[in-house]
């Protein structure tokens, strides 16, 4: 019991940093998150983005945990809106619907909301392109691999992930052509075992690189097990299977949510899309494993550079789905709405979009 | 030494019973308090906020009235099973049918006006959600299956069924491959009053809870409810068509949560996606016992649960405690009132000993 | 050996609610003794007793085993006082085999060894003449042996005093006889047993000393030398004369109400009989010989496998594919509580049971008018108290009885099944049930099916004989060499 | 399907049947001696955390599994005083449980969260592990696996050769006589509840401990409902556990594999599969 009371104790500190207290003129922003901000994936990203806006001057933040998609996510954004917040980040792609049937009734405030691509005049969207820093964790997976299998074990077969994977292969076939990348959806953010059992069983049928788009450190944990490499996601995965772990492609986005709250503070906030990559710091990689080479870790930067430039484009044609078919011919590339409805796999992924 | 023992009651309590539930409720809410405190946040404050947020103002209202539609109709529906001692926690299940029933409806017919089309929907609804609730029955009934397990398994199956739709054929073109069926149109959503959230499916629910009162109480199939849930084998001593009223229970709790389905994709979601799965079922299931069975009381108790689960919104807005807390809160709250109950059959009376 | 008794009950009383069930009892009972405590139904005698086995605490009063006082709380402490009890419903696990429930809640040893413990079971059994298969499971036993299992578990535990409430009326005549001799082998090893009932001819058979209860309170107590006649004790028993044998007015048979040929049903095997309105036929046999199938099988309740049933002129499965619910067929079950009756309903509900058709209108049930006809009828029937808003559990056995009759006889039926309708009723219940019976003779056929011989001979027109499903013999009850020849027929040897 | 695919499979089978199958016994204990507890989940949940927390503080994964045990115990305690001494009903008591334990295991979880704990690693069996395909299926596996195909026959022992076990199923199957033999009925049922409670913790421990050695909230996914129904589907009996948790476990692992190995077939159609056909098996065979 005493254990548990300290850790109660603990949690009551930690938790007690997080809100101030609000004066009357502050900039109230507001977040919903569709899971547990302890979750150490999604949300806990977003929370981190949060807790930098947090540390703005004239800015008090508040967040409500866990709210499911759909009627629920409807009514704490209604009772945020009354409860007079400036600015509200609603976290989650089911919140699309909701976010803008709230957003009419309150034309005052300020609404974002992430992945979605419904906007109206009080309401922007915002995303990271994630599928850069997939196409390059996709490269060092490509150069490490000796099987030519690599395993990638996915929640939900969304345009996000797809579009991931997607990148994740085609920048493994850019190093390794001869790549093959195996899908395993678990249907679930976030089921250790599922995941693992998943990761295992990509292993079993040859895969050598294990990567992921769940939130749980699991399937990394799996291919340390089997002495396979690993690339994590959400944030740098290193400590679950330091032997295993090349690296992870996360979010930083206390590098966008700050930018946005000192807009709405300006009154400069306009409704728009935003959908900002490696050139923003939005998204990134986690630091190598030593086991990858200084000489991959090179090519791998070049890479990095070559998109911030603007030289090189992930979803440059040609590009050939499964059956063969060409999606993208040569010399095109795809448009962000292209991107944003990516339905189809490209050659060289094994699985279904189903 | 004082000694107490415990005395069944001889006279059914009157207001009492009422001041014991208060009571139970003062205690887990004390608790409650107290871990709120624990966590340096204040207690007072803390309960002032969640009964603000749940039931304090006119919002507040409108929020559990309408979270409570769906938990009643889901409740409404496994009580009656539940009346004949037929075990359905298939609601879950039941529910996603009725959705994806209503949503088919929606789709396929979106030419036709509101006033055909949403009873048309709820028609769907009825039939996907009671043909779910069928199988259990006739399992139990041919091959002697527990519909325990059967209807759980559908449960899973139906949430299966629901996202395989959502992400293959309804899949709404210009969601940019978001699993979610197009909007429905206009005619396809039940209307709301006036600027409120409130919408025509408590009217539903009003009405199905006045015909299912009567229907128990007055009809001959009640009657047979009554007494084949009472004793199975009284039921085929007086010739009940027992098998018949199995199914027949099975259907209504299938149609009913059906109807939730129905109610929650029209009118709240305006589509079908995988988060119209909220577990409703399961809280059914808890709602049904607590309040013994009875249309009205369930009316009553899915009034407060979603109050309950409204109010921790609050109290997670304002002093920011975890999620998690709403759920340490609510399982307080059942389980004090649930021992509560103790004392409505039961009193310690003072000892005399007569050596 | 002081000269303390085993057990004295001095001033004992207990409340139940309203009703005082025992009022300053004052009692003796010694070792190697069988006491008898005799008493109509509701008499007191059952909670007396489960008093001194520990189940209800008493309201006043002390309990002394050798002359030291106690006092329990739990039937454990009783037990392990030496004082165990068997009841009419018997506390045995179905599930489990009858070494194991002998077994149940003994303290020595944390390992069980089946083997072992069927052998220590098998020779108790052998030295008391209990015969039973310690190996088998409770569920496969007939009543009989269940009993004796439970005496087994008390001699296990070297009790001392056996109390055994109403031990017979589950019995076959072969067996009561078993658990008499049983019970005198068990007093004359130094133990006592207290023996409740209500039948006089088994207390004057096996009883040293009788005690006699009347509405809580002992009566009379006196030697079983000193009764001479079972009308005397009787007397003593009901407070006034009770006549013992019944006018039977002569009704001339009618048309048959039911024809069955060869039929076969589970163990039911080629039985053939007809019955005619006017005429009760008595069926009986040792329980368990195939009378449930048989009827259940009239009844509608299971199909002929093989042969004809006729009701009522119709071949069986036209008959139950248009049954009406009035003026065709009526079953008064023995199983009045849990089968006729649902316990938790009140009267109102439970008379609906069977006749809710009378009450509907389309599919609404008129349930107004069906508390005006069962207030109407409880007052007809006799049925005390008088409130239909009583649940079914809250009647004695003969009240509820009664019930289940004027609810059935509303239906007017042609045929009637009456499965021991009289078993567990007290004197004066058993008396209406009779007289009942023969007067819906006169507009209806009568299968009476019964393991009371002398219901059978009071009440029926002929008798048959079931053994191992097969009818022995089918004769008037008049024929007095046959019946005089019942003994061995119910034991399956024909007449010689 | 050849045996490099088959022999993992399998060994995933029984790996994934595992913590289903500790909550399964637990289950069958708690309903032998006539209580129902729907609140398996949470309390496997809080099991998982308390295993995970114990294992972390002290570094011994022992330690953990037994905290872990304890833990859903004392929690299923609350069940046993909510039901037997407050005689509230057992199915309302249960979900409130499920969601009390949830709710519990969340709020004390969230600063475990990302962080690994010393569990159990692979522990081959000397000789067995040799065997041909029985040594990888079965003997190649960490010791929660042997000790979970111990625990059927340590209960078939306890519940049929021993006094307690004779006094549990007497309470379960017919309290009555249990109470007329002298036995303390609501101490063997509190007993049941809290031993059952027990194994089911260790159910959660293996997911924490052993299958991952991570916490994160949900940990259980479902499980303990797998396992509420799989005890009726096991009539009982702790020798049919082990089928339907595997018959479970390896429907899971197959599905998985197939869409690794590259099947055309929508996942949410495969995964369907444990759930028609637990169905189907148990329409089958009733």
């Amino acid at each position: 019991m005493r254990q548990i009371s300290i850790l109660c104790a603990l949690m009551a500190a930690f938790l007690l940093c997080l809100p101030g207290a609000a004066s009357a003129e502050d900039l109230k922003v507001g977040f919903i998150y569709v899971s547990p901000v302890g979750d150490a994936g999604y949300s806990y990203a977003h929370d981190l983005g949060r807790q930098a806006v947090e540390q703005m001057d004239g800015v008090t933040t508040s967040y409500v945990e866990a709210v499911p998609e759909g009627p629920d996510a409807e009514r704490v954004l209604l009772n945020m809106s009354r409860k007079d917040f400036d600015l509200i980040f609603a976290t989650s792609y089911g919140y699309m619907d909701s976010v803008i049937k709230v957003a009419k009734r309150f034309p005052e405030i300020t609404y974002m909301h992430c992945s979605g691509f419904k906007r109206a005049e009080n309401v922007g969207t915002y995303f990271g392109r994630m599928y850069q820093a997939r196409y390059l964790t996709g490269m060092v997976a490509g150069e490490m691999t000796d099987s030519n299998v690599l395993g990638y074990v996915a929640a939900y077969p969304i345009p996000e992930l797809i579009r991931g994977i997607n990148a994740f292969t085609l920048g493994a076939q850019a190093v390794n052509p001869d790549v093959k990348v195996r899908v395993v959806w678990t249907k679930s953010w976030y089921d250790p075992a599922t995941e693992k059992e998943a990761a295992l069983s990509l292993l079993d049928v040859g895969a050598d690189v294990i990567a992921q788009h769940v939130d749980s450190p699991a399937p990394q944990e799996a291919a340390a097990e089997k002495g396979a490499y690993s690339v994590g996601y959400n944030s740098n995965m290193a400590q679950f299977a330091p032997e295993a772990h090349l690296t992870s492609a996360v979010w930083n986005w206390d590098n966008l949510y700050p930018e946005i709250a000192e807009q709405v503070v300006q009154d400069t906030w306009e409704s728009q899309d935003i959908w900002a990559g490696l050139n923003e710091g939005i998204i990134g990689l986690a630091p190598y494993g030593p086991m990858v080479p200084e000489s991959v870790q090179a090519e791998v930067e070049e890479a990095k550079a070559a998109i911030q430039n603007d030289e090189l484009t992930v979803f440059a044609g040609p590009l050939k789905d499964q059956d063969g078919t060409v999606k993208v011919p040569e010399g095109d590339s795809m448009t962000d709405e292209e991107m944003l409805g990516m339905t189809w796999f490209v050659q060289g992924v094994i699985g279904t979009t189903e | 030494m004082l000694l107490y023992r415990i005395r069944k009651r001889t006279t059914p309590l009157t207001w009492q019973s009422w001041a014991i539930f208060l009571g139970a409720v003062l205690f887990s809410l004390v608790a409650s308090g107290i871990l709120l405190a624990l966590q340096g946040k204040p207690p007072l404050e803390g309960m002032r906020l969640f009964f603000q947020g749940g039931f304090g103002t006119s919002w507040a209202l409108e929020d559990a009235l309408v979270k409570a539609v769906p938990i009643y109709l889901c409740s409404l529906g496994v009580g009656i099973a539940f009346r004949l001692q037929i075990w359905n926690i298939g609601a879950e299940g039941q529910y996603a049918l009725g959705a994806i029933g209503a949503t088919w409806a929606a789709l396929h017919f979106s030419h036709l006006p509101g006033l055909l089309l949403l009873p048309l929907m709820l028609v769907c609804a009825t039939v996907a959600g009671g043909f779910w609730g069928f199988i259990p029955a006739i399992l139990k009934l041919r091959m002697r299956a527990n519909e325990i397990i059967v209807s759980l398994m559908l449960n899973y199956i139906g949430i299966r069924l629901l996202e395989y739709l959502v992400y293959g054929a309804w899949k709404d073109s210009r969601s940019f491959g978001f699993p979610m069926t197009p909007e429905f149109d206009p005619a396809a959503i039940i209307p709301s009053f006036g600027t409120s959230r409130l919408h025509w499916g408590l009217v539903l629910c009003v009405v199905i809870g006045v015909v299912m009162t009567l229907f128990l109480r007055f009809s001959r199939t009640g009657f047979e409810l009554k007494v084949s849930g009472e004793s199975v084998r009284a039921a085929r001593y007086a010739r009940m068509p027992y098998g018949k009223l199995v199914v027949l229970v099975m259907v209504i709790s299938g149609a009913l949560a059906g109807w939730a389905g129905f109610v929650e994709t029209s009118a709240t979601l305006g589509r079908l996606q995988p988060s119209v799965m909220a577990g409703y079922g399961y809280t059914a299931i808890v709602v049904a016992w607590l309040a013994k069975l009875s249309p009205l009381r369930i009316g009553i108790a899915s009034f407060l649960l979603a109050g309950v689960r409204v109010g921790v919104e609050t109290l997670q807005l304002d002093l920011q405690v975890p999620a998690a807390f709403g759920s340490i809160m609510e399982g307080l709250i059942l389980l004090s009132v649930l021992s509560g109950q103790f004392f409505k059959h039961y009193r310690f009376e003072r000892l005399t000993r007569n050596r | 050996m002081t000269d303390h008794p085993l057990v004295s009950l001095h001033q004992i009383s207990k409340s139940f609610g309203s009703v005082q069930a025992n009022k300053d009892i004052t009692l003796d009972i010694r070792s190697g003794t069988i006491k008898t405590l005799l008493g109509e139904n509701g008499a007191g005698k059952s909670t007396l007793m489960s008093i001194l086995a520990g189940r209800f605490s008493p309201d006043a009063g002390t309990i002394r085993i050798r002359g030291v006082q106690r006092r329990f709380t739990t039937t454990a402490e009783a037990l392990d006082s030496g004082i165990g009890m068997v009841y009419q419903h018997f506390m045995l696990v179905e599930a489990m085999t009858v070494a194991e429930n002998v077994f149940l809640g003994h303290k020595n040893g944390f390992w069980l060894h089946p083997k072992q413990m069927e052998t220590q079971v098998r020779s108790l059994a052998d030295q008391y003449g209990l015969d039973v298969d310690p190996a088998a499971k409770v569920h496969t036993l007939s009543m009989g042996e269940k009993q004796r299992v439970e005496i087994l578990k008390l001699l296990f535990r070297d009790n001392d005093v056996l109390i055994l409430d109403e031990p017979t009326t589950v019995l076959t005549p072969r067996e009561v006889n078993q658990l008499f001799r049983a019970m005198r082998t068990i007093a004359s090893q130094g133990k006592a047993i207290v023996f409740i009932s209500h039948k006089l001819a088994e207390v004057m058979d096996v009883a040293d000393e009788i005690a006699i209860l009347r509405r809580g309170a002992i009566v009379d107590e006196l030697p079983a030398a000193t009764v001479h006649s079972k009308a005397d004790l009787a007397r003593r028993m009901v407070g006034r004369e009770v006549v013992l044998s019944l006018d039977k007015a002569h009704v001339a048979p009618g048309r048959p109400v039911l024809e069955v040929d060869q039929l076969d049903a589970g163990p039911v095997r080629e039985v053939s009989f007809s019955l005619c309105r006017g005429e009760i036929l008595a069926v009986v046999g040792v329980a368990g010989n195939g009378q449930r199938p048989l009827v259940e099988t009239i009844c509608g309740l299971r199909s002929p496998e093989c042969g004809q049933v006729n009701i009522l002129g119709l071949p069986w499965s036209e008959f139950y594919s248009r049954l009406e619910w009035q003026g065709a067929l009526s079953y008064i079950p023995e199983d009045r509580l849990g089968l006729a009756t649902c316990p938790e309903l009140d009267l109102v509900d439970n008379f609906l049971l069977t006749t809710r058709q009378g009450f509907c209108r389309g599919s609404i049930l008129d349930r107004g008018k069906a508390e005006r006809t069962a207030r109407e009828l409880t007052g007809a029937f006799n049925v005390h108290p008088p409130d239909v808003n009583n649940r079914a559990r809250q009647l004695s056995g003969g009240n509820l009885q009664k019930m289940v009759l004027a609810r059935e006889f509303y239906r007017r039926p042609r045929l009637i099944i009456a499965e021991q309708p009289s078993q567990g009723l007290d004197i004066s219940a058993t008396e209406e049930v009779w007289h009942h019976l023969l007067q819906a003779r006169e507009r209806a056929g009568i299968l009476l099916v019964t393991g009371d011989l002398n219901e059978a001979f009071n009440l029926a027109d002929r008798i048959a004989v079931i053994f191992q499903g097969r009818f022995m013999d089918i004769f008037p009850a008049t024929d007095k060499t046959k019946l005089d020849n019942i003994g061995p027929l119910m034991a399956g040897m024909p007449t010689s | 399907m050849n045996e490099s695919i088959l022999l993992p499979l399998l060994a995933a089978t029984v790996q994934s049947g595992t913590p289903i199958l500790y909550a399964t016994l637990g289950e069958i204990l708690t309903e032998r001696a006539g209580v129902l507890n729907l609140g398996v989940e949470g309390m496997m949940l809080l099991g998982a955390l308390a295993a995970f927390w114990a294992s972390l503080s002290t570094g011994s994964p022992w330690i953990g599994l037994l905290a872990g045990g304890t833990a859903a115990a004392l929690l299923s305690g609350l069940h046993a005083l909510v039901c037997l001494v407050f005689q509230g009903n057992q199915v309302v008591s249960g979900l409130a449980l499920t969601i009390l334990g949830t709710g519990l295991a969340d709020f004390w979880g969230t600063p475990f969260i990302g962080r690994k704990a010393p569990g159990f690693g692979t522990l081959e069996l000397p000789v067995l592990a040799d065997l041909p395909v029985l040594g990888p299926i079965f003997f190649q596996q960490d010791i929660l696996v042997y000790l979970s195909l111990l625990l059927p026959v340590a209960m078939w022992l306890f519940l049929g050769r021993t006094r307690w076990g004779l006094g549990l199923r007497s309470v379960g199957e017919y309290p009555r006589a249990a109470a007329a033999a002298g036995l303390p009925v609501l101490c063997y049922r509190a007993a049941g509840i809290m031993g059952g409670g027990f194994l089911v913790g260790l159910g959660g421990a293996y997911l924490s401990l052993a299958y991952t050695h991570l916490w994160t909230n949900g940990l259980t996914a479902g499980r303990g409902w797998i396992a509420v129904a799989l005890v009726i589907f096991a009539f009982w009996r702790p020798g049919r556990a082990i089928v339907g948790a595997y018959l479970f476990g390896g429907v899971m692992a197959f599905q998985l594999r197939l869409q690794a190995m590259g099947t055309n077939l929508p996942s949410s159609l495969l995964l369907m599969l444990p759930y028609a056909l637990t169905i189907l098996v148990l329409a089958l065979t009733s």
